[in-house]
């Protein structure tokens, strides 16, 4: 495919900033982790191709967002900000998502429709339906973005979810990262079948899209906005992409994956191919390069400096908000 | 004021909360052009549309999932559990998310929905169609149970869960929908607020806490033990979560001798907390040692009728029991 | 499809006489009911087709069940008898499904390997799954089959069910018998999408087959079983049938079926439709039928006046059974 | 006898009894090649084949529904569920299907399967993955619910477990997995029975009933409190349901004050089963009203270092109640 015509320079490197700006901020956040300043960590990389293609084709102004816990480039696009991410994952109170109540990367965030998720993986699904009803019959051409991953198609809800999108034709989009592992367990010992098939089964549309490419995405998720916002029904998107890290700062994958599956991996490494691919179009050279890694690294460093003066949650606000009335409810 | 069945109220309170709020809807399995199938939604769907009063899918996960959703958007949704036995597919979402939304997220989103689930046994039912399932909810922060006994409670309850902000287990005894008949105040603003207790009856010599079809069974073991002179004061609960545990001690205090009778089993039953929230607060009321009455513990009512009528609280069986109490 | 070749007549007769066997019972279930004696009933008419033609494609003495409630022809195919059923309807203490403790036709029966089941639809799936998981961990030769309705499918157990046995390739076959309502809720509002599509996204074959003709239905489960048994994984088998009668006795369908689609299916009734066949290909003549009937009707009457007679079970015995200790367990 | 910690006694345990009877199976997800996201069935894959130990899918209902089948089938299945908050998806297997098979069937049936379950809080897991769940399950009838506190109990009580003929909700504290490291008499035939608590700690002055972690913090509270010379009774209830009435009775009756401590919330939480049994059995033992002590009212413990400390119990906050009792 060629690049021509599909996005302008500008969202071209659009794209490539905000991939560039999930991937260092997740590299900070487990260097973090690694210094013994966040006791837990996810991780976005390998995944960031898919996810900023992916927000590229939304109204992000007026769309709805469900996602899952690796989605940091999406939200960054969404709208967070990377001090909002660093608020969180040092258990900030300010923080947007859940004021410290929630492990990093349950993302959150009124100001920008991003739904409240939790971490019994896939109930953001049925959630995202539920936003596309209301939508539709509240006469809002907003769409859907709900997102999880290849391991978390398999639970009862995300099925359900499906099927009721599917009967109802609702502007819905289901995303799926796959990674191939859902912490240790790979595909084949996952999934039955292949991921973009299901949708056939719901009565939409489905397709498998190479997720270290951000072009491809877009296009992808382009079409599926389209068909969403034009009453054409829900799309299953089913983006393949590498996990280049362990599922998480408290797992060790050597346990499960060998040297080899991790250097191929890397190979895939969808940050570097899309600089290549950019610099072989002349859309960037590496003085820019450097120049935008240096704004990066300013711009987190004074985000973290902020967040990490920022106050812990105070434990007298532990009983906040369970209800409207804020009943002060306490340990008797 | 109408006669009016505990069904008909439930009915009447619906069409009122649709008609007074545009963004109120309703969803579950055969609850449009059925009318559901007990009937409690019927007429509905031809007035108000397919859009407000919907029939889902045959997933109660996605029932509740999807009415989260369209919570999170700034509907009302009211969302119906088939058989109150049916709601396990639905606990993850009712637990871990529509329980906890609000705190979650610090409060920046809400979850204003009411989960109106039809349970109860002694109708011939068998072991997945009786279920009482308060026992899993009650201790669920976030969520506000209501399991009212009378029409005018069900209708006041009902109007009040719909206008809540936040969500509402809405608990209907299926027993009662046609059982239990009364004079009814609709069409009035005066509400029946969530988390208040009723003293349905004034007594001297022994304190019954109650709710749902089992308080009528009271009433009536009451009215026999009354041909004896033994009085009782009946608390109805009415709200099980939060309980109104003033309305729990003053009625306690009011005779020192109390006796809990529901229809869910006894051990995990919601009568273990009410009698707990008894020893440590009101001890000092007590002059007998409390005592629960309720289910067998079973898994549900068996199917056969002598089966069921021996698992289901006799009027005889609570009036011996109160006879029991007040001689001790 | 010739019939030739595929069934001998006795095999043919055999399917009619378990059809007719199923919809004489039946009948007189619901006679029961209207006459006051039976509270609760549901039908299998309309469905026999699908299940005589299913029940002979497998070794019903060595392959596992995990039916729903509507398989009266299946259960009476792989051991019950009339008279085990009536028992049933009547709820009586030697019933052999649960003693009278279910709702009728909540089938279960140790001695012809029908796994126990429930009313929340749809949990019976995994059972199959690790009945057939078992089956093959033990060296056995075993199929399972399962089925459930059309609207059941939507439930997320039916989904992860699917899902491990389409992973690990096991022998279940899942039957889908289609008769186009949930109740009162139509297949338009129910399903996205044609439910033996969902096979291929579990990676498992799927079909669809006209539920009405037991021959068909036959041939289809005859591969199945073929492909269960030579280790070549699940298949989804979708028997399209009439719903002849009401959701069950407590249904009026009058409020949601108009008067035409009730005719229309009523045209579809396989038992009347497969007579007619045999009697085309000249295996079945009117005095066979008179004498067939008569032999049912008469032994329906004994079975009938047997459960009739059977004890109720004992008040005193509700206890029994919670645990192998089966301590007593009192209302205390 | 060697030093163990509560993980290594588990993990002991899973490798005998799979080594004993070749149709014991486990299944999870994770739980093969990974050995579990905790470790506890590590090695356990490679020593006995991926057959019987099996990594499953990401779903929790089918984990559970599928050891319903094997057991049925006549095997003996010990699932994981990875994380007591995960046990959700899985509640109307155990609950409609599990714990009834039996019964439901009079007798033909069985569904004998262990379901191991890491649960509680105080590992910086946030809402949902630090949540006491038991309160979910100890009114289920025909299930058996299990939470060793100790290493030998774990290793006994597993071992029972797996030769239980009826289900039985395994309960492992995650914070104990490590933290608590004893003495285990292993390879023995000597398991803990199912349904018998044990005195822990004998006194006079109070007694106090616990169970899991919060066992190990009264254990630190009754240390606290004996330099001041109140001796402290404790009870390890060990299982929860079906709970030791007679063992909490004369624990009772030892002190005549009784204080329940659970990590679990207060409202809803296990105490309250407790607090009732004593109160109807035990009234004439009791010179002071009983107390609960346990989470608060809140939806799991909050992810942030200060509000999970705000949340959990701490052994400080145990001694100043049971000053207060004994002084009362
Ligand atoms: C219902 C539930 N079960 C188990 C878990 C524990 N868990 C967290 S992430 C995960 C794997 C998810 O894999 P996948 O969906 O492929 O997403 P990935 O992390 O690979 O992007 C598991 C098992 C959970 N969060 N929720
Ligand atoms: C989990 C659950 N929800 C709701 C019900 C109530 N219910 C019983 S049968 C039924 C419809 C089933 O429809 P389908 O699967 O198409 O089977 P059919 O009866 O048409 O053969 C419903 C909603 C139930 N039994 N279980
Ligand atoms: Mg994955
Ligand atoms: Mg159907």
């Amino acid at each position: 495919m060629s690049d021509e015509g599909l996005l302008t320079k500008e969202e071209l490197q659009q794209i490539y900033y905000f991939m560039l700006l999930g991937r260092k901020l997740d590299e900070l956040v487990w260097q973090l982790n690694r210094a013994g300043k966040v006791p837990f960590a996810v991780s976005c990389q390998g995944h960031e191709a898919a996810q900023a293609g992916t927000a590229l084709a939304f109204k992000r102004e007026l769309d709805w967002l469900c996602p899952y816990y690796r989605d940091l480039v999406l939200v960054l696009m969404w709208g967070q900000s990377p001090r909002d991410h660093l608020l969180s994952v040092l258990a900030k109170a300010e923080e947007p998502n859940s004021a410290g109540r929630q492990m990093p990367s349950h993302f959150g965030d009124r100001r920008y429709r991003i739904l409240s998720g939790s971490s019994p993986v896939a109930t953001q699904a049925s959630h995202a339906v539920g936003l596309a009803y209301a939508a539709r019959m509240k006469k809002s051409e907003a769409v859907v973005l709900t997102s999880c991953g290849d391991g978390s198609i398999n639970q009862g809800e995300w099925h359900e979810a499906c099927n009721f999108a599917g009967t109802h034709r609702l502007p819905v989009i289901f995303l799926v990262e796959n990674n191939g592992y859902a912490i240790s367990v790979p595909y084949t010992k996952q999934t039955g079948g292949q991921i973009f098939n299901r949708a056939i089964g719901y009565g939409f549309h489905g397709v498998q899209v190479d997720g270290t490419d951000p072009l491809a995405v877009y296009q992808e998720m382009r079409n599926a906005v389209q068909r969403a916002r034009t009453g054409e029904g829900p799309t299953l998107v089913e983006a393949k992409v590498p996990r280049l890290k362990p599922h998480s700062t408290d797992d060790d994958e050597r346990l499960y994956r060998g040297e080899q599956e991790l250097m191929q991996a890397r190979e895939l490494d969808p940050v570097l191919l899309f600089k290549k691919r950019l610099e072989g179009q002349g859309f960037w050279q590496e003085a820019e390069e450097q120049a935008l890694v240096a704004k990066i690294q300013l711009s987190l460093k004074e985000a973290l400096n902020y967040a990490e003066q920022a106050d812990a949650p105070d434990p007298n606000t532990i009983a906040k908000h369970l209800f409207a009335e804020s009943a002060a409810v306490t340990s008797k | 004021m109408a006669k009016l069945s505990y069904i008909a109220a439930i009915q009447q309170a619906l069409a009122e909360e649709l008609e007074r709020d545009e963004d109120v809807l309703i969803l579950g399995e055969d609850v449009g052009q059925l009318g559901g199938v007990f009937r409690v939604t019927e007429g509905l769907q031809a007035k108000f549309g397919a859009e407000r009063v919907m029939d889902t899918p045959l997933a109660e996960g996605a029932i509740i999932g999807v009415a989260l959703g369209a919570a999170a958007y700034g509907l009302k949704p009211i969302a119906e559990i088939q058989f109150a036995d049916f709601i396990f597919p639905a606990i993850n979402q009712l637990i871990s998310e529509v329980a906890r939304l609000r705190y979650r997220s610090f409060g920046a989103w809400s979850c204003p929905m009411v989960v109106r689930v039809p349970y109860g046994g002694g109708v011939h039912g068998g072991l997945y169609h009786s279920q009482c399932i308060e026992q899993f909810f009650c201790g669920v922060p976030g969520l506000k149970v209501v399991a009212p006994a009378t029409p005018q409670d069900a209708y006041g309850l009902l109007k009040s869960a719909v206008r809540a902000k936040d969500p509402v287990l809405f608990l209907e005894h299926k027993k009662c929908y046609r059982l239990i008949v009364d004079e009814v105040v609709t069409q009035c603003e005066q509400l029946v607020p969530i988390g208040k207790a009723e003293v349905k009856r004034v007594g001297e010599d022994i304190t019954i806490i109650s709710y749902g079809l089992a308080m009528h069974e009271v009433v009536k073991a009451a009215e026999l033990v009354a041909e004896e002179d033994i009085s009782v004061h009946l608390l109805d609960l009415r709200t099980l979560a939060p309980l109104d545990r003033q309305a729990i001690l003053d009625a306690v205090a009011k005779t020192g001798k109390v006796l809990i009778v529901h229809e869910d089993n006894v051990t995990g039953g919601l009568g273990g907390e009410i009698v707990a929230i008894i020893a440590e607060e009101g001890f000092m009321f007590l002059d007998a040692p409390p005592k629960r009455l309720g289910g067998p513990n079973l898994p549900a009512m068996p199917y056969s009728k002598p089966l069921e009528e021996g698992f289901m609280l006799r009027k005889e069986v609570i009036a011996e029991e109160i006879r029991r109490l007040v001689r001790a």
